[in-house]
């Protein structure tokens, strides 16, 4: 069988369900592959791993990969799996924070490594200077600066952090959330990138073929069996921290950012979509993601022609 | 029967004529006395530092509650800021036994991930720290060029650059146990150098001039002074080390996609919002830490016992 | 002893004249054509190189002198590291993301000094300066406190090493929670680390002073303050400085990696984490320089301060 | 039991003739507690001395020596009998700051000046910086070593070491001198001259010294008492009154008269040495 | 410069009669170079010592004994001059294991037994286990020992150490037996024992031994030649052939004879000592 590696961009979790999905159901197999999924994780980072020969292919968000691809890391596109944001800003009502006007002086949650940018192209476009306007911490793994009044708004995934700042106690109507898809800053999230120069070998082509269409395979299901694909994610967790119940709600709402599953669009890059990214990332305020426009170069419909076959 | 006459030999503290008892209670009584003291205090701590958290999530807002509610309530809270002692021995007692020990949910299962890496760094460290140490000794070359070199090698944050040495591995095809290993064997090669270096030229002059005038050569000189002579530095330098291998195991664990081990544990607790979860994986892993450490200074004893029993 | 001296020094430069030279080369320049490799010659040149370079540190190190000749010859065999990093990072053309040469690292700080300056002040004189003042004044206030207490004593230090073996990445993400974002939580993750060599070691130094020393003071009925100002604390001070080295580096490391589990937006820490992410990896490293020469440089004042301060132990007279 | 008791009619056949007691002892015994078993480091030790002598202890090693001088300096408790330094309990007595104590080993600080050494028990007892550096000055040079005030001890050989250490017990006049063989270390010239140094201080100030030594001449030379030792368990096993003269020079020691002295000693010291 | 000429005849003036010569010494000087000036440890030193003679070399600190040992033992090069050892440089000499050295501390490694620490130089050679063992068991009987062989240096008195550390350095049996004040650190009737049993092996075996002492009866007690040295520079200040009979005890010492000899090296010792 062909060897694939594939690296996640996080620990095992439902965001990554399509892939363990695949595996378990031998759909990898089937397809005379043989994948080894790594897990990702804070420290990760998949650019790296990629660059290092580490994986064939990686699952990126689209502003880290563009960045990589500055950055002398040629990353191309051959999949956008998600392709709705499920990134926003989560406050708590109490901190006096109901509309994006509110944000002035308050302390705001942001992820780093790559996915601030959007953030800081939405603040340039409020008018807010970070450091004088609005103070930014750098947000660890949890939500831990909202629930101890830390932060007024944190960043949160909307089928994973904001779940747990609901678990831990507070209502739903405590909340104000703030969605960069309706902000207009949104940028592509969980993408499938490889290495440019290994393009060029038609039997990697293939081979990425395949592996696509199993992987897509194994989202259809997911997407369709929530319950299904949590119990697989929590056997593939090794840390013995996954719990069903919460990967099971995590599935659901991750199904909400993947609007064509089922169809035969499923991981279809919109040229469309890729282009509105770009331009959200060329255009963020001081230091851009981006300086250039990677162009077309930066995707390729190629692999996903093969796998559509 | 030889099993536990060699345990006796590991546990024994204190010469063997002083009664079990005494020794228990003049050694024991103290640390008793002082873990009593820290549970208090961590009761009082846990109540005072949930006790705004409970107002705000826990507590009903409608209803009146009184001081004895809160009292419940912040030494029971799902995500506390400080987790009460007995949340916590009872996280830590249930994946003890409610899960088999192959199971991710056991932390017996993460402790034998980590102590795997932990041993292997600590091998491989001790093994680097020695040459090391019999190089710089032996070549005044190395001893000007390489000991202050190795000395700034520490003050490098490798546990902040540990990803990129994962990554630099991983594109070596080192992957795996190895990457981990290596950071272990990093932060445990220091004291072991520093301490053999010291050790070895522990030996006054007069018994280097012994050895010098039977005619002995660099190699038995090593062997039957140097060596010998240095063995109650390397040890204090080994307990060090595992405690310092250690936490570059769980450092590590970090970056290789945090999948099982002690480090992984915790991360994953703090990224779940598993309070409790962290606080038994940081007991377990302080637990793992004084057993490697008294497992080197069990050998320690018997080592020093073989050669008479004083240094 | 002159001539060795001059001689030495003319070798030295005949070698860093040759590794200029070579560093002229297309293939150390990395501006051979794409997909062409360094020649033959040049790896002989490299060899050779290498094996003169080893040999001008063999025979610096050779020279006699003290300290001086000693700092010398450590900086030669940087200098020397440094260089074969770069030569070989190029030729060999390794991923910059992987491993940046020298030149853009320096070239890095350069542009970036601003921002590096404001880590610095961030970690290091806040975090790391103030955390670790705290954690080994108190430590040395505790050790003192419970010098006269042996059941407190027997009681904390196996408590102490219990403690001492929770590894910094469990307490930091729990100081984070406990004490906020900013620099109080890094500092208090300081003075965890720092608290417990120092008490040790304090406790250690306090018992290190001679029995007959001790006598003598009690032969003047001197009291418990007088002996320990005049005898037990001076006997100490080799230990205690001994434990503010190993806190100074202890501290620097703990505060960098206390910023990776949430930080505000700078500090070295946030820095080399979210530059690695970003893939600019020269400035990553520019960081990691900036934090290991603090740590050097901190190591080499306290080595001062310990020979003012110390003076009369024998490792510092060098007897 | 009747052996004791048999010495202990010696040194009480000797009365506190010439002066008041400096040191009375009586029956006195030191038990040290070990690991496998009690050690009688001293048994029934009876001895007297006045004021104004110059006492040695001699004995082979383990005999008590330094445990009896530690028991006078109440560096040591006896387990049965009773010891009276200038007529009070020695606790009392090092409070009143009695005597002045000389270790085997110099025990100076390295951190202060031979100076700051020797003014260090001055300060201790409350006297003003001023005093104690015109007292400390004039008992350097007491000891020959005036020039070397402003050095630190680790650049002095260790006989100058030593004369330090003997300045600054001197320093605070102490009434009774304890000298735990504190020129064990020194070479037989430079002890030859600090013994002499140190017979002529004694002439010059009469104070009480014990005096513990190894070395046969060096007891005989030095002292109007002899007190020889024995070990296990440690007891007197003579005392020996010197009919040497007060006044002393090195050239003494070839005569038949110190020799005759040196014999008797040295025949003590083989019958009490029985292993 | 003509001083030590003037001295170098009087070990010219005893030619080599009675046996071959163990060690030659000719015009050999030694200078320490240290950081402020260079110290001149010993100058034009002289010095035949012909084989199965007891040589004492006795001087104050510093006169440059040890020095003259350790040139002899390869440990210290010359500056200037010529040494030989049975007739071959001191590097030869001691690779091929002439002499054995007793240093002043006993210097045995603690962790290992008596026996082991007496068959290391033994094994060094490449003696098989067994062989070593029997050798060593011999000379552990040799010098009183047997039965101790098990027991580690530090359960051992400070004189039975020394011994140990004497049994070690003959155990391979060599023809020159240096040793550096072996007794300096033992109470006087510890001393005293030793003093005989090393007299007595001597006698037995007639080795060729150079000793160095700081006591003159010591040196007295034992050497057929006594070398008297003074310091800065080092050199030798008499050389003192003894008239005493070779069979000795320790009644000897009291005799005129004995305190005859030990005076006329007192006196040496005194022209010497000109400081
Ligand atoms: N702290 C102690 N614990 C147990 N035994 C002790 C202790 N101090 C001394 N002894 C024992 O008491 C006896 C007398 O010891 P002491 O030191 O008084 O002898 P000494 O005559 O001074 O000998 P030396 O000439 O070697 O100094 C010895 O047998 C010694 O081993
Ligand atoms: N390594 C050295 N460097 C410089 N000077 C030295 C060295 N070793 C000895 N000396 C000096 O050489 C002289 C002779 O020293 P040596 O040790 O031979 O004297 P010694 O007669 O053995 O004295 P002691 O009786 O104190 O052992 C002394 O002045 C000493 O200070
Ligand atoms: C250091 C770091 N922290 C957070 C993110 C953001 N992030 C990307 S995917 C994902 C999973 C959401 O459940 C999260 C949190 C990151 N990339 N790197
Ligand atoms: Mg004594
Ligand atoms: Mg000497």
């Amino acid at each position: 069988a062909d060897k694939v590696t594939v690296q996640l961009k996080w620990l095992p979790q439902a965001q990554f369900a399509g892939y363990y999905v695949a595996q378990s159901k031998g759909y990898y197999k089937e397809a005379g592959l043989d994948v080894t999924i790594k897990p990702g994780g804070p420290d990760i980072s998949p650019v790296q791993v990629i660059a290092g020969n580490g994986a064939d292919v990686v699952v990126n968000w689209m502003p880290d990969a563009l960045a990589a691809r500055e950055a002398g890391v040629p990353l191309v596109n051959i999949a956008q799996v998600f392709n709705q944001s499920g990134l926003m800003l989560t406050c708590k009502k109490s901190s006096g924070v109901s509309s994006p006007k509110d944000f002035k002086g308050k302390t705001l949650g942001v992820w780093y490594g790559g996915n601030e940018y959007p953030f800081l192209n939405w603040m340039a476009k409020l008018g807010y200077k970070p450091g004088t306007d609005i103070k930014i911490l750098k947000q660890g793994f949890n939500v831990d600066p909202l629930l101890q009044n830390q932060a007024a708004c944190i960043s949160t995934m909307i089928y994973n952090e904001y779940w747990q700042v609901v678990d831990a106690g507070v209502k739903e109507s405590d909340l104000v959330t703030f969605f960069y898809e309706k902000e207009g800053v949104a940028s592509l999230e969980d993408g499938l990138y490889v290495m440019e120069a290994k393009l060029k070998d038609p039997a990697f082509v293939a081979r990425m073929g395949k592996f696509l269409k199993a992987t897509f395979k194994g989202w259809n299901d997911a997407v369709k069996d929530p319950a299904g694909a949590a119990k697989i994610v929590v056997a593939a967790d090794m840390s013995g921290s996954a719990s069903e119940k919460v990967q099971q709600r995590q599935m659901e709402n991750v199904a909400k950012l993947i609007t064509n599953a089922g169809t035969a669009k499923i991981g279809y890059l919109e040229p469309a979509a890729f282009e509105r990214t770009v331009k959200v990332l060329l255009a963020a305020g001081s230091s851009p993601v981006i300086k250039k426009d990677p162009g077309k170069a930066a995707y390729t419909h190629a692999v996903w022609d093969a796998a559509a076959k | 029967m030889r099993f536990a006459k060699l345990w006796q030999m590991v546990i024994m503290t204190k010469s063997p004529s002083e009664g079990w008892v005494s020794r228990l209670l003049r050694d024991g009584l103290p640390v008793a006395v002082m873990l009593a003291a820290t549970l208090l205090i961590w009761y009082i701590g846990a109540v005072w530092m949930n006790a705004s958290g409970a107002i705000e999530r826990v507590l009903p807002h409608d209803s009146p509650w009184n001081w004895q509610d809160l009292l419940a309530a912040t030494l029971d809270m799902q995500r506390p800021v400080l987790p009460a002692p007995h949340q916590v021995a009872l996280d830590f007692w249930s994946s003890l036994v409610d899960w088999p020990i192959d199971s991710p949910r056991n932390l017996l299962f993460h402790v034998a991930v980590t102590a795997e890496s932990t041993l292997w760094g600590f091998v491989l460290g001790t093994l680097l720290g020695l040459v090391l140490a019999v190089l710089i000794v032996h070549s005044r070359t190395l001893d000007r060029a390489l000991l202050p070199w190795i000395v700034a090698s520490q003050t490098v944050p490798v546990l902040a650059i540990a990803p990129i040495v994962l990554v630099i591995l991983g594109s070596l095809g080192f992957s795996g146990l190895a990457p981990k290993a290596v950071i272990a064997m990093y932060l445990c090669f220091f004291p072991v150098t520093v301490a053999m270096v010291q050790g070895l030229r522990s030996p006054q002059r007069i018994e280097t001039e012994m050895m010098h005038t039977y005619a002995a050569n660099w190699w038995q000189s090593l062997w039957l002074l140097r060596l010998p002579a240095s063995l109650p530095f390397l040890f204090p330098a080994l307990r060090v080390g595992i405690a310092a291998g250690l936490v570059g195991a769980m450092v590590a664990e970090l970056p290789t996609g945090a999948v099982a081990g002690l480090g992984a544990r915790l991360l994953t607790g703090s990224y779940y919002g598993n309070t409790v979860q962290i606080w038994s994986a940081l007991v377990m892993s302080a637990l793992l830490g004084l057993a490697l450490t008294m497992a080197v200074a069990g050998v320690e004893r018997l080592v020093l016992r073989r050669r008479g029993g004083q240094t | 002893m002159k001539p060795q001296l001059t001689k030495t020094l003319l070798f030295v430069l005949a070698c860093l004249m040759g590794a200029v030279l070579l560093m002229m080369q297309p293939a150390a320049l990395g501006q051979l054509p794409e997909g062409t490799v360094p020649a033959g010659m040049f790896w002989l040149a490299t060899a050779i190189l290498g094996a003169l370079a080893m040999q001008s540190v063999r025979w610096m190190a050779a020279l006699d002198g003290g300290r001086l000749v000693g700092m010398a010859t450590a900086a030669l065999f940087g200098v020397w590291i440094v260089y074969f990093w770069q030569l070989l990072v190029v030729a060999f053309d390794v991923p910059r993301v992987l491993l940046p040469p020298p030149s853009l690292i320096v070239q890095a700080i350069g542009e970036h000094g601003g921002i590096l300056w404001d880590d610095f002040v961030q970690t290091v004189l806040k975090a790391v300066l103030i955390g670790w003042a705290m954690g080994s004044g108190l430590g040395f206030l505790v050790a003192v406190a419970i010098d006269r207490q042996p059941f407190l004593q027997r009681g904390l230090l196996p408590l102490a090493s219990l403690t001492s073996t929770i590894p910094l990445v469990a307490v930091a993400p729990i100081a984070v929670m406990w004490f906020g974002f900013e620099w109080p939580s890094k500092a208090a993750v300081v003075v965890l680390m720092t608290f417990f060599p120092m008490l040790v070691s304090t406790l250690a130094g306090l018992k290190a002073s001679g029995k007959l020393e001790r006598e003598l003071m009690y032969s003047y009925a001197a009291s418990y303050s007088r002996t320990l100002l005049a005898l037990r604390l001076p006997a100490a001070l080799p230990f205690i400085f001994g434990a503010l080295k190993v806190n100074a580096t202890l501290a620097l490391i703990g505060a960098i990696v206390a910023e990776f589990f949430g930080s505000p937006t700078s500090g070295l820490g946030f820095r080399i984490s979210t530059e690695a992410s970003r893939m600019n990896m020269p400035l990553v490293w520019s960081a990691i320089v900036v934090a290991a020469i603090t740590g050097s440089v901190a190591y080499a004042v306290l080595v001062q301060f310990e020979r003012r301060a110390a003076f009369w132990h024998p490792s510092v007279r060098g007897a | 039991m009747n052996n004791p008791d048999n010495l202990s009619i010696i040194s009480q056949l000797s009365p506190p003739a010439g002066g008041r007691l400096a040191v009375e002892i009586r029956k006195a015994s030191v038990v040290y507690q070990t690991a496998d078993s009690p050690v009688h480091a001293l048994e029934n030790i009876d001895l007297n001395i006045r004021e104004g002598e110059f006492v040695s202890l001699i004995g082979p090693s383990g005999c008590g020596k330094t445990t009896l001088m530690r028991v006078i300096a109440d560096l040591e408790h006896i387990s049965a009998g009773q010891v009276l330094v200038n007529g009070v309990s020695p606790h009392e007595a090092r409070l009143a700051r009695a005597y002045g104590y000389v270790f085997q080993a110099p025990a100076l600080f390295p951190w202060r000046t031979v100076l700051a050494n020797v003014t260090l028990p001055l300060q201790i007892q409350g006297r003003t910086k001023a005093d104690s550096k015109v007292i400390a000055m004039a008992h350097l040079e007491r000891v020959g070593l005036q020039g070397f005030e402003g050095k630190y001890p680790w650049q002095l050989s260790g006989g100058m070491q030593q004369r330090v250490s003997i300045a600054r017990a001197l320093s605070f006049e102490p009434k009774i001198l304890m000298m735990d063989e504190p020129f064990g270390a020194l070479d037989e010239i430079t002890r030859d001259r600090l013994n002499e140094q140190l017979q002529q201080l004694w002439q010059r100030e009469r104070r009480t010294v014990v005096f513990v030594t190894h070395s046969i001449a060096e007891a005989v030379y030095l002292s109007t008492k002899i007190v020889v030792m024995s070990p296990r368990p440690g007891r007197i096993v003579k005392v020996i009154d010197s009919p040497l003269p007060d006044e002393r020079h090195l050239g003494l020691r070839d005569t038949t008269e110190f020799i005759q002295v040196a014999h008797e000693v040295r025949e003590a010291l083989a019958d009490g040495h029985h292993d």
